[in-house]
């Protein structure tokens, strides 16, 4: 899934090829990979330069997108559920690199939740991505916390709790920027990561990304005609047919909903945010989120917004120069000031 | 043309992850298995679900030897990505049988070439489009029935268990087969010794994977609560009780049991405390990383005397490694797992059939130490096909431990206290909720405790506590399953294995002794801590060689540890690179440092 | 702090001291000790037979007191912020008795938050009460998740981070029970858990208990007078002078707002629900919890109940005997049934 | 009235728990300390914060040892609770002192019995009412002073010091502590032969707890981040990073590091692995409970070698254990902390001096090693008061390790390999965020990877990689702080100790040789893995008693484990009540082993 090279170089200089990162080894159709795409683009237009961006992910297929975007960039694939963590640490080694994490609904709302609430109510400044697909793709299609309840899968059973609803946990928690997206409709997405990317603080972004090949419901799941017959279940995981990506056909405009086919003919219905909405109300927020929730759809667009909350670095007032730069002569105290502070010690 | 070689020759078939060829896969192997002959099937896949490539291996044995080995005779290869390395990866005279849509280079001349025309195949089968891709790795299987005298009856059999009796799709993959098998007939010269013949080795026999075992053994040992984190290579262990138990443990439509995906294995590992606390027979399961992470709650449940049941299917670390590679690396983790002193149990399935054995023992186990039990399987176990003796029925009633109702607590008029040492074995007494005699209550807690469980910090207190958990753990020693000890007169070395390395040993002692290498006695040792039988083992011979796959010689550190007197014998034969160990390996190491005696 | 004996039989035909625990050892003046008492008394007053509950606690101060009341219970004091699971790991044992939890605010929203969470989801049936103080007591005085942002505590430097509200938390994950009060309004505190004790599903219920000890602000911590002269600091962690536990006076009656002094001279102000309040709605609770934080009040009150939701329990459809009391003939399926699976094996 | 006992005896002060005595008690510590005798401070408290029992312990010897004793021949009882375990405590021919409001049966004739007025006392001063509860205690201090000997000057040079020379308290404070000497002067006969007398011992030194110490030691070090969450008894560590990190390294009001209390140990220690991954000197620190919770990403850390420091101040377990009671009983799981292989580098500072020092050395060797180091501390240590030589300034400079800077990627040509073995000493090079040359970045993983960092599942790869972590760790073997020998000529028996036990140790010796037991050598090791100096001293002796505040004997295991060969002749000093090691134990421990040789 590399992009194809562009010779047009942008303001930092760079084509968009030097965005481009190792080819995908996700599914074919797979919702993570149109993002990996959106996210190149975006970087590429935003005249980044990748070695001022830190990737980093948990453990899932989503979580092994970061490789297949900015080689330029480093980056850390840690732990399943701990990559709140790993990137609260790293921001402070230097404070001019923007901070990129893509993450699962089972990485983020699952295993992942404390770190995630953590995190958020710290205002951490990264862009916070999670491919949400409500299912763990990479251990093969258990529940994960995003699953509708109800839903049925293959050796689990159905799925009896209620599903979290990442956007309004990340409100709850006061993030200054909660938006919601949908991997097929790449333009939106492209936009939302443009404005997170330029969000000083944490920028949740929930984008609903598809599995096509585990989110079927039971009786669907990978069913095909034998011969000239009906259709039949074929008992075989191992085998996963190539599928196109979902990709939301002619315009999809403000305000205005649409529902969308899954590759196993379930259907989601989408509500983009009417061009009039304020996204500086939390209040409201809270209110539309819980509204589409009874109403059973997703609302897209930017959510949430707060520019004024100082970020978790900006508490810290820190020295200008990056910390990682800083030798021995700016971190070991004078010698006297420890006689100091042996008199100090009775 | 050189000799026959007749069952007695490793197959691989090379394939791209995702393109469904598990199906083909297990088909051969059911057809040879139905043939009577010895096999074993280990599928080498990826840590992802579509597009890398996945090589599966067939064993075939006619001395019964299930261990991979390196050397593979016939090779399969679909997939252009692999073509290069599967092409050279075949042994000097064996056959190589590939897609003749893949036009790369061939520059092996010392090796039989077969093509095989796959796609075309795949286009004539009447299947709807979308099952091209899945029904081409049929051709595979009739070229194959074809080249090494597969009995295509056999195949029928394999694909009507398969398909569950259903005629379309037995019919439709048995025609692409049969046609493929036809082609091969009439096209294909063969030219390498390779052949399958027909025996009587596995009558009576069943094959199955250790998490399908486990599962059930755990079922008949009356499972009713498991909570569980997915993770490769363990997942299956858990939704192999998804599967089974609606069939095996509903009364009427209702459930006596309980599996809960709880939200990751901190959890897990709580929840299951939690049941085992209230008197339910309850377990977990996970691999390294969860094993890690479940390091504190293991405390609790060892200082506050909870019994539950761990099963930890290993794959290779530290970290998350490699998920779909195997390993028995977490061995030390366990033995001193969490903080402070705790001495932990550990049993050590040595096969899918031990493994369902293991599953209902312990239970007995857990609850009659009122501790943790941990079973170490690995993914070479649990997720590969064995061939077993078919699961036997509990020999012994269910073991529940020392447990007091009401109708206990009224004969000694409420008079009890939950950790006290009545017995002299170090195993107190306990009630669980729900009992409602007045007297019956007590608190849990992970902090000191007398022996009516109330809070204390008198440091007297706390050391006999202590002592008295020591105690329980020798008692533990003379509960757990014996070592299988195989000890020819006149050996002077012993060799020590455990778990999924054990095929390999004793395949590479035959081995050893037909290199004149010395007579072994072989222990496979199936729980720690050590038994008397372990323990006398260990003291008898010159030299001990610990087998193991892992780097540090897991279990060579911890009999070290546990058995300082005879350390100096012990030499460690550890080895690591995510596959199973195969018997030459073993075999070289020990010769190699046989010589340095 | 044990109750007061009561020859007085109830229902259940127990006295209230048979209701009682051991003599607590919190400080003189911790809210969390007037909790344990009203715990007694909602128990006593339901007719409830300890023997039918269970009790849960992590660890902290907080944790501590359930052993501070119903000796004749079985309990729990587990890992700190890990009461969640245990908790749902036993409610499986016996299906009859009911689950009673205490936790701390850095049990439950800062170690324990993705456990809570997921509890709250799976509407596990139990009462989990939050002594929630704000601060770290039994660690002496650190921040706790449900800290006021900017607050200065000794050797802490000042929190720079957005509380945690619990009671949203509760709301954002479908909890089916929501409520808050003051440990200083017994009153309430007693009716709102049995209200709690009563309902089957999630209860959450988040209790103000303040911290004589630790919850103050630097420049007050500790002062006295030295002598005829002025307020001075006296540097000694390790004295801590008795005080009275904080009741409130007079009538707090529905929808009327009041000002409590805390210890330390800071204050918080109470806002109790009106009497026509509908908690059945919940966007109204996401609306009055998220405007109370703007107006920096604390709402009291039943915040939100929904009694339709299967418990936990529900969705296994287990048989009717407790799991616990079930034996060898009922947990071994016969010897038949396992040819069969041998069959299965090929 | 037999003859004096000067400076050589232990005193105990009981007090409630929140009642403020320890202003008092620091107060008589200092003052002892200001006269020149050599003493140490042991505060016995419970795990809640008001109202239960506390003791503090004053050890006073001439001689110098600091180790805690089990016997007490002057005892100050303010507590009605404890105060028949106090008045049995007392060594006959001791002193009693109480608080005469306490009415409760006194029954011993062997010992000096003294009342104190305390409360009547407390309400002449002139002090706020609310203040009369905490003055009461200096009651105690005057009578102490009287009857002991104690210089009032060094009295007020202590108040003095601990008020900040802030008159007010100094004078209200002194004005009780004088008219109790007063009081006592006049009202009490001294009939117990227990005396300090002025001494030279101190002359130099100072006192400190460690974990003081080693949140200097880290400061000097230059840390740059730490994640912590508050736990007993580490939590001091973190908290005086807070009290001296804004003094000692802002410059202009602006900071050059950050302290970030997380919302849990995996949290904390998640963000120091991405804080050390991205450059700077990270450490977290926690007791038990914490390193349990933090295996997982240890494992990562040691896996993907990102250098950070973890403190674990250790407290007495499993699990919850007694929070506010010693023990060295975490080295079995840190050592094998993490599933799958893993080798972990721990340093053992052996008093409140070498806090300081590993403080600063934890991180050169860290960023050297390129993994985690863990320091081993515990309550004793780290919250107890102790004399000490003052803390010296490092000696080297700081160690950033191997590094590369955009300067070096332009010499190389931007041809480097992160996980190679360049220099054959098994670390390989590493570039961190920020740095700006195009061929700098490289994308971290917890998973399989070849040199240049690419995820790979080649197991050849993966065992090469593996095998350069075991070469990294025997590196790091010949880096770590070398243990201290005591090796007289004639020894045969060798005395392995660490941590906080090693005075109790040095001063069994003493007491070994008096009761004519063998002549000993003692090694008190300083770290793991094992230098070349001390796998010698192992080798040198017939019999090697190991002694360690644990159950198990972690080290003797960490050790037989290590070293087989030499295994058999480890023998265990091991016992764990809560209380640090005394001299006596030890002496009997050993001295009993030895008959049965
Ligand atoms: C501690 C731990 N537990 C479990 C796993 C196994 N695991 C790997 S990915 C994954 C879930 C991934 O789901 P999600 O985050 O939704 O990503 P997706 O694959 O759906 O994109 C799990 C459970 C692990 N790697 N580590
Ligand atoms: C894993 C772990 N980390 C840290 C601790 C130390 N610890 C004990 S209680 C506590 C915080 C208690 O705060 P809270 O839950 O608010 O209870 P409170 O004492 O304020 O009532 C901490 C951090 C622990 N026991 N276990
Ligand atoms: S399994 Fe699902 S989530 Fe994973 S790569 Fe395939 S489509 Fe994407
Ligand atoms: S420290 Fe605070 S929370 Fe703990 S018992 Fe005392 S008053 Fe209560
Ligand atoms: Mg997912
Ligand atoms: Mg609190």
């Amino acid at each position: 899934m590399t992009t194809p090279a562009s010779s047009q170089l942008n303001k930092a200089g760079l084509a968009r090829t030097d965005y481009k990162g190792l080819p995908s080894t996700l599914c074919a159709g797979c919702g993570h990979n149109s993002i990996a795409n959106q996210i190149i683009a975006a970087c590429y237009e935003l005249d980044i330069v990748p070695e001022k961006i830190m990737k980093f992910s948990g453990i899932g297929c989503s979580s092994k997108s970061p490789t297949y975007f900015l080689n330029r960039s480093f980056g850390f694939n840690s732990l399943h559920g701990r990559m709140s963590s790993i990137a609260t640490g790293a921001i402070f080694g230097d404070s001019r690199l923007r901070a990129l994490g893509v993450s699962g609904d089972g990485d983020t709302a699952s295993i992942g939740m404390g770190g995630f609430k953590h995190m958020v109510r710290r205002n951490v400044p990264i862009t916070y991505i999670v491919e949400n697909n409500g299912v763990y793709g990479l251990t093969k299609g258990q529940f994960s916390a995003t699953a509708e309840v109800g839903l049925v899968l293959k050796h689990q059973g159905s799925n009896p709790y209620m599903p979290v609803d990442i956007c309004m946990e990340a409100l709850a928690s006061k993030a200054t920027f909660v938006a919601r997206s949908f991997a097929g409709d790449s333009k939106q997405v492209k936009e939302l990561l443009k404005a997170a990317l330029s969000h000083r603080g944490v920028a949740v972004l929930d984008i609903i990304s598809p599995c096509v090949t585990f989110n079927n419901q039971e009786n669907a799941i990978h069913s095909y005609t034998w011969g000239k017959d009906h259709e039949a279940p074929l008992h075989e995981i191992s085998f996963i047919p190539a599928l196109d990506e979902i990709e939301i056909q002619g315009e999809f405009d403000a305000g205005s909903v649409r529902e969308v086919n899954l590759h196993d003919g379930s259907s989601i219905v989408l509500k983009k945010l009417d061009k009039d909405y304020d996204p500086t109300d939390r209040s409201k927020a809270f209110q539309i989120l819980e509204q589409a929730e009874r109403e059973n759809l997703l609302i897209t667009g930017l959510i949430y917004i707060d520019t004024s909350r100082p970020t978790l670095l900006d508490t810290f007032n820190l020295v200008d120069a990056p910390l990682n730069r800083l030798v021995e002569t700016d971190l070991r105290p004078a010698a006297e000031t420890l006689e100091k502070i042996n008199a100090l010690m009775f | 043309m050189p000799g026959k070689v007749i069952n007695d020759f490793s197959l691989t078939i090379a394939t791209v992850n995702g393109s469904g060829s598990q199906t083909a896969n297990v088909t051969l192997l059911r057809a040879l298995f139905k043939m009577g002959i010895p096999i074993s099937g280990k599928n080498l896949f990826p840590s992802n679900i579509q597009g890398l490539p996945t090589w599966y291996t067939i064993r075939l044995s006619k001395d019964g030897h299930l261990a991979r080995r390196d050397e593979v005779e016939v090779v399969v290869s679909l997939n252009p990505a692999s073509f290069a390395r599967d092409l050279a990866s075949v042994q000097p005279g064996g056959a190589f049988y590939y897609a003749d849509d893949i036009k790369l280079p061939i520059d092996r001349q010392d090796i039989s070439l077969y093509p095989m025309p796959v796609k075309a195949q795949a286009r004539q089968a009447d299947v709807s489009p979308s099952l091209r891709d899945y029904i081409a790795n049929m051709v595979y299987v009739g070229v194959l029935a074809q080249m090494l005298g597969i009995d295509m009856d056999k195949v029928k059999q394999a694909l009507t268990f398969h398909f569950k009796g259903k005629q379309d799709p037995i019919n439709s993959n048995f025609k692409v087969i049969e046609s493929a098998r036809q082609w091969a007939e009439q096209n294909l010269v063969k030219s390498d010794p390779y052949y399958v013949s027909p025996m009587d080795k596995t009558r009576g026999l069943i094959m199955a994977d250790g998490n399908t075992a486990a599962a059930l053994g755990s079922i008949y040992g009356g499972v009713q609560f498991a909570a569980w984190y997915p993770i490769t290579p363990a997942s299956s262990l858990a939704e192999s009780l998804n599967i089974f138990l609606p069939t095996l443990r509903k009364k009427d439509g209702k459930a006596n049991y309980a599996v809960l995906q709880a939200e990751d294995e901190l959890a897990a590992i709580g929840m299951t405390v939690g049941a085992g606390w209230s008197g339910l027979r309850a377990m977990t399961s996970t691999s390294g990383p969860g094993i890690s992470l479940m390091a504190e709650y293991a405390g609790l449940a060892y200082y506050s005397e909870v019994p539950l049941v761990i099963w930890d299917v290993q794959r290779i670390g530290p970290s998350t490694g490699l998920p779909t590679r195997t390993a028995q690396g977490d061995l030390t983790e366990i033995n001193y797992l969490s903080h402070g002193d705790t001495q932990q149990v550990i049993l050590l399935p040595g096969s899918v059939y031990e493994c369902f054995e293991f599953g209902w023992k312990a239970f007995d186990l857990a609850e009659r130490l009122q501790m943790p039990v941990f079973v170490l399987s690995d993914l070479d176990l649990g997720m590969n096909q064995w061939m077993t003796e078919p699961f036997a029925y509990p020999q012994t009633p269910m073991d529940r431990g020392k447990i007091l109702w009401e109708t206990d607590l009224e004969k000694s008029a409420g008079v009890w206290a939950r950790y006290k040492d009545v017995d002299g074995d170090g195993i107190p007494y306990r009630t669980v909720p729900g009992n409602l005699h007045p007297a019956s209550a007590w608190f849990g807690r992970g902090t000191g405790h007398d022996e009516n469980a109330r809070y204390t910090e008198d440091h007297a207190t706390w050391e006999a506590m202590m002592a008295r958990l020591v105690k329980k753990y020798e008692t533990a020693r003379h509960l757990v399953p014996a070592p299988i000890l195989d000890e020819p007169a006149g050996a002077e070395v012993g060799i020590i294995s455990y778990g999924s390395s054990a095929p390999a040993v004793e395949e590479a002692r035959v081995l050893l002794e037909q290199a004149g290498g010395p007579k072994t006695a072989s222990m496979r040792l199936r729980a720690l801590p050590c038994t008397d039988q372990a323990r006398e083992f260990i003291r008898k011979y010159s030299r001990l060689y610990i087998v193991e796959a892992n780097r540090d010689g897991q279990l060579k550190q911890i009999l070290a540890a546990a058995m300082p007197a005879e350390a100096p014998r012990f030499r460690s034969a550890a080895h690591s690179d995510g596959l199973p160990l195969t018997a030459r390996w073993i075999m070289d190491a020990i010769s190699s440092m046989e010589k340095i005696t």
